[in-house]
């Protein structure tokens, strides 16, 4: 029992890793700034989650996991509503979405 | 595992010098303030890691632990965060009456106004 | 009953009113409560001062703790005599004050102005009372916030860059003063100064309590404004409120130069072997140049204001100089100068406080003909003046004929300081004698040919109480010159403990 | 510590001076505030690694949220971009260097990370967690150094905070006039109009914030928590209640006369309680003198002034925010 829950475990926490680590790249590479944002929400939501839910597995029925709980309850509210918020006021701040052509020219913004 | 050890008291030293650089060389004020915040927080690091004690946990009796890293330290920088925090927001608010008398947060221009 | 608790009442008067004033809204009430507070302060001290006459020490354990572990207060002369400089500026600043400071804030501002003004009360006697060296710090920073906001209550706009300079400086001093305990505390494992000094010889020729006393040096030297780092203060005296310069002018620089003679003396000196040497090695050039550049550039200044804050880094040097020749008679003359100079300066800046009641500036020109308008005044600003140059028969004199007959002791070196001893004062001969010059002689100044100042003849601002307050500093700056025994002997014992370690 | 968790620990140091870099070379200021965020959970994450969870949460609260706002809100009203110097400071690299290299040089004397024969382990330690035990009776040690053995010290800290209050409004003013409390609420100023999810989604975590701040008030003695971190999150839920909703309500709220109130009732709670020691035979700031059972009378006393403190904080931060919020909108 002890050996299923901890694979499980490791499982979540691997997936988790994986993720958050794509996420990064994705931040790192994406062309501008609201795919950018789609990158990073992959560390918030698949990235967070997975590792929370593996550390809860770890943690077992204890405080540590009901606050963990709360950690993630907390993290579900708020980091889509942080996106909403960061992506809302770029656009009202005046930035277009690029589509298209312009792909190659946010690459020279972006390295600059 | 020696060098290991000192490594936080030399992150502490390049922290300190860091923000240290960033209050002399840098004319804007705001830069200067964020340099002090730095400058502070490399100052907490170091008392934080003498501190430390190998195989000791958190000072929080009665878990079962008996050996704790040492409270004084933490106490003292818990003093001097909220020390560090206070100089900011004073600092802040001079700022910002600076910028309204001179507009501007520029030393060098500043200084260019103040001279008769 | 209250007798075995005063060293702590010290600190709790001002620092208890000080949330209180800032409740207070109708006009001169807060300068009320915080004159009440400065001088309930006042009277402690005095009390405190004749009880530590006679190497005795007064300590206090705060919270009932023993002293390693908790902390302890610990007035011995040195501390007496600080408190009775540091009480004694801020209560003649608040009586004399009230006038020039109603002109100079908007009443919005009163209550947080005064209860800043009780903060660094509190701050300066909880650095004079403390025996922790972490506690000093708190109450460095209470000091310093406090200061911060008095000065920047000037009228001129350049009050406020010169404040940013300020808490720049005096933020990294206390900052590179917490790194310097930090390490003391590494490798001593305690905070209390008595602690500190017994376990320090262990350690003492470790690099760490090396590379301490040298960030405690310079921190604290920051705060002092020892020469060359003394740049922040000539601005942040000039552009304050006249009344906070007085206070501060008085004080301030003297309680950093407390913490560090301390420091050096008590713990670092007698431990680390060479430390004697490096600390007069290394702050006694620093003393001659703080003398003789401040006096110089004091010497070309014409604004009244940056004058006397030029030959406030002056004095600080006579002070360092004095400490710096590392015995007891050049310890005793130290001690003794920062009494003497706080009577003078703080004298001074009052006057300049007055005369700025009716002058519209207070640049040398701007202050001509004061002399005619206003003698009484201008007499005790001469008589401040001559102490500070250092005439016989006043205060001023008698730190530095001690400051001579303890640099002759060290032979050839000695008679080259008293050189130095010498031509600084003529050079205080002459910035004096300009200002004096300017006041007699020099047409009165005529407000309507000067562009960038307004026309100000507001006798209403000029209470009666502002000439009284002058003239009782005026006339104890020639009584203290006379029949100086209180001061002399605290100042004396002072110097013993100092070298002597801690009793 | 293991040495897992030293490598753990040395990666993020290792990314906090990368950061502090950063800080210190970009030219916008608003990249370099929020970099401080960055580095200052770095930092926090440090300290929980060097057992100083009382730290690392207060070096959260404060670094990562109150100076943030701080440094935001004065950014809002200054430029966010910093000029380029006209050269190379070589004078100040050269001076920085030199002094970095002379601290490195004093840490090889240093006792290593964790040593337990170093005097700071040796000396006051076990008497501080003994006497905790049979003193004071109360699981946090470091609640009870800060708030009894070294009280005298944390009094002076709250009075820096207050200093600190006290010289804001002194130089900014109190920001209620210039939001004219009375007037009607005017649609500028009515927070993020703009941001309907964000705007119910606060409102729905506002009480969670409070309870939380709550939490570490009076638990404090148990875990890491006490006044200062409980005056700090407090303040956040109000600061947050005052973006969502505008300045004009969340004065509406808690006015300016109950956070000056607050500011000074805070300081003058933990004044009485050191005065009421002295008053009932005992030293300044004594607390076992307070109940017949001197344990019980320490306990009250911890309780009392973390409590001042609390309130201080929370009324000196929000007064601070309003101040700096005010200056904007006039």
């Amino acid at each position: 029992m002890n050996i299923a829950i901890d694979i499980a475990s490791w499982v979540l926490l691997t997936l988790g890793g994986v993720n958050l680590l794509i996420g990064g790249i994705g931040v790192l590479r994406m062309p501008d700034f609201y795919t950018r944002m789609h990158a990073a929400s992959l560390t918030d939501s698949m990235g967070a989650i997975l590792v929370i839910l593996g550390i809860m597995l770890q943690a077992g029925l204890s405080l540590a996991t009901v606050k963990l709980g709360a950690i993630l309850a907390f993290l579900l509210l708020t980091s889509p509503t942080a996106a909403n918020a960061l992506a809302v006021s770029a656009l009202l701040a005046g930035m277009k979405p690029r589509t298209g052509d312009a792909v190659q020219r946010t690459n020279h913004e972006a390295d600059a | 595992m020696d060098i290991l050890g000192l490594y936080h008291y030399w992150v502490f030293a390049v922290l300190l010098m860091t923000g240290f650089y960033a209050i002399v060389a840098k004319p804007n004020l705001i830069k200067k303030l964020i340099g002090l915040s730095l400058f502070q927080s490399a100052v907490f690091l170091c008392y934080i890691t003498f501190g430390k004690l190998a195989g000791g946990t958190a000072p929080i009796v009665g878990k079962g632990a008996e050996l704790f890293s040492s409270p004084l330290p933490q106490v003292l920088i818990l003093t001097a965060i909220v020390v560090s925090i206070s100089t900011t927001a004073l600092g802040l608010a001079l700022v910002l009456r600076i910028k309204e008398a001179y507009g501007s947060i520029e030393e060098d221009e500043i200084q260019e106004q103040d001279a008769p | 009953m209250l007798a075995p608790h005063l060293p702590m009442l010290q600190v709790v008067v001002p620092l208890l009113m000080a949330p209180f004033v800032v409740l207070l809204r109708p006009r001169g009430l807060a300068w009320a409560a915080a004159t009440m507070a400065s001088l309930m302060a006042f009277a402690i001290a005095i009390v405190l001062a004749l009880s530590v006459v006679g190497d005795a020490t007064l300590t206090y354990r705060v919270g009932g703790w023993m002293a390693p572990y908790g902390i302890e207060l610990r007035v011995d002369a040195f501390g007496a005599l600080l408190l009775l400089v540091i009480t004694g500026a801020s209560s003649m600043a608040l009586l004399g004050g009230q006038r020039s400071l109603e002109r100079a804030l908007p009443p919005t501002r009163e209550p947080y102005y005064f209860s800043a003004w009780l903060l660094a009360l509190t701050g300066f006697v909880g650095i004079a009372v403390s025996a922790d060296a972490f506690n000093i710090f708190v109450f460095m920073e209470v000091s310093s916030l406090a200061s911060y906001v008095l000065i920047a209550g000037g009228p001129d706009r350049r009050a406020l860059s010169a404040v940013f300079k300020y808490l720049i400086m005096g933020t990294v001093g206390a900052t590179f003063y917490l790194v310097g305990i930090g390490l003391v505390y590494m490798m001593t494992g305690t905070l209390n100064l008595a602690d500190m000094a017994g376990r320090i010889e262990a350690v003492a020729d470790t690099r760490p309590m090396i590379v301490a006393a040298g960030f405690i040096t310079v921190g604290l030297a920051l705060k002092a404004a020892i020469f060359p780092l003394h740049i922040w203060l000539p601005n942040a005296y000039a552009y304050a409120p006249h009344v906070t310069t007085a206070f501060l002018a008085a004080c301030a620089t003297k309680v950093a130069l407390y913490v560090l003679l301390r420091f050096d003396f008590l713990i670092l000196q007698q431990h680390l072997s060479g430390h004697a040497f490096q600390f007069a090695g290394y702050l006694m050039p620093l003393a001659v140049l703080g003398i003789l550049v401040g006096s110089g550039v004091a010497m070309f200044e014409r604004d009244l204001k940056r004058l006397l804050a030029f030959s406030s880094v002056a004095q600080i040097g006579y002070m360092l100089l004095g400490a710096s020749l590392v015995s007891v008679s050049g310890l005793h003359a130290a001690i003794l100068h920062m009494f003497n100079h706080a009577l003078a300066k703080g004298g001074l800046f009052l006057a300049v406080a007055a005369f700025a009641a009716v002058t519209s500036g207070w640049r040398l020109e701007q202050i001509g003909g004061i002399a005619r308008t206003m003698p009484w005044t201008f007499a005790a600003f001469v008589v401040c003046g001559l102490s500070l140059i250092g005439v016989p028969g006043t205060a001023g004199f008698l730190s530095k004929w001690y400051l001579v007959t303890a640099a002759l002791e060290h032979g050839a070196l000695g008679i080259a300081l008293v050189c130095v001893i010498l031509l600084s004062s003529l050079m205080a001969v002459a910035y004096v004698w300009r200002m004096v010059e300017s006041a007699c002689f020099a047409p009165d100044f005529d407000a309507e040919t000067d562009a960038d100042s307004t026309p100000n003849r507001d006798f209403a601002a000029f209470s009666h109480l502002l000439p009284t307050i002058l003239w009782i500093v005026a006339l104890a700056n020639l009584y203290f010159g006379l029949a100086n025994a209180l001061p002399l002997e605290l100042a004396k014992s002072a110097a013993r403990t100092l070298l002597g370690g801690l009793p | 510590m293991s040495t897992i968790t030293l490598l753990f620990s040395i990666f993020l140091l290792t990314l906090l001076m990368i950061t502090t870099m950063a800080i210190v070379r970009t030219r916008n200021l608003f990249v370099a505030v929020m970099l401080m965020g960055i580095a200052s959970l770095l930092i926090a994450a440090s300290f929980f690694l060097l057992d100083a969870a009382d730290v690392a949460l207060t070096e959260a609260a404060v670094g990562a949220g109150i100076s943030t706002v701080l440094f935001l809100g004065a950014l809002a009203l200054t430029s966010e971009r910093e000029r380029s110097p006209s050269s190379l400071p070589l004078l100040s690299l050269g001076i920085v260097a030199i002094v970095a290299l002379i601290v490195i040089y004093a840490t090889f004397d240093q006792p290593p990370l964790g040593s337990p024969s170093a005097p700071v382990q040796a000396h006051l330690t076990p008497w501080y967690i003994e006497s905790t035990r049979e003193l004071i009776d109360i699981p946090n040690v470091v609640t009870a150094v800060l708030a009894s053995f070294r009280g005298y010290d944390t009094l002076g800290e709250v009075i820096v905070v207050f200093t600190a209050g006290v010289g804001v409004l002194f130089l900014l003013g109190t920001g209620a006039s210039a939001s004219a409390a009375g007037a009607p609420l005017s649609e500028d100023n009515a927070g993020l109009r703009h941001y309907l999810i964000p705007r119910i989604l606060g409102r729905l975590l506002i009480p969670f914030i409070l309870l939380l701040g709550f939490y570490v008030q009076f638990h404090g003695e148990y875990s890491p928590g006490g006044g200062f971190q409980a005056g700090a999150i407090v303040a956040a839920s109000i600061i947050l209640y005052s973006l969502l909703e505008g300045e004009q309500r969340a004065l509406l709220v808690i006015p300016q006369g109950v956070l000056l109130a607050m500011m000074v009732g805070g300081v003058l709670l933990y004044g009485a309680v050191g005065v009421a020691g002295l008053v009932l035979g005992g030293n300044f700031l004594d607390y076992s003198v307070l109940d017949s059972d001197p344990v019980k009378g320490q306990q009250w006393g911890i309780l009392l002034i973390e409590i001042g403190i609390g309130i201080t904080v929370a009324g000196v931060l929000i007064s601070i925010f309003h101040a700096f919020a005010s200056r904007g909108a006039a």
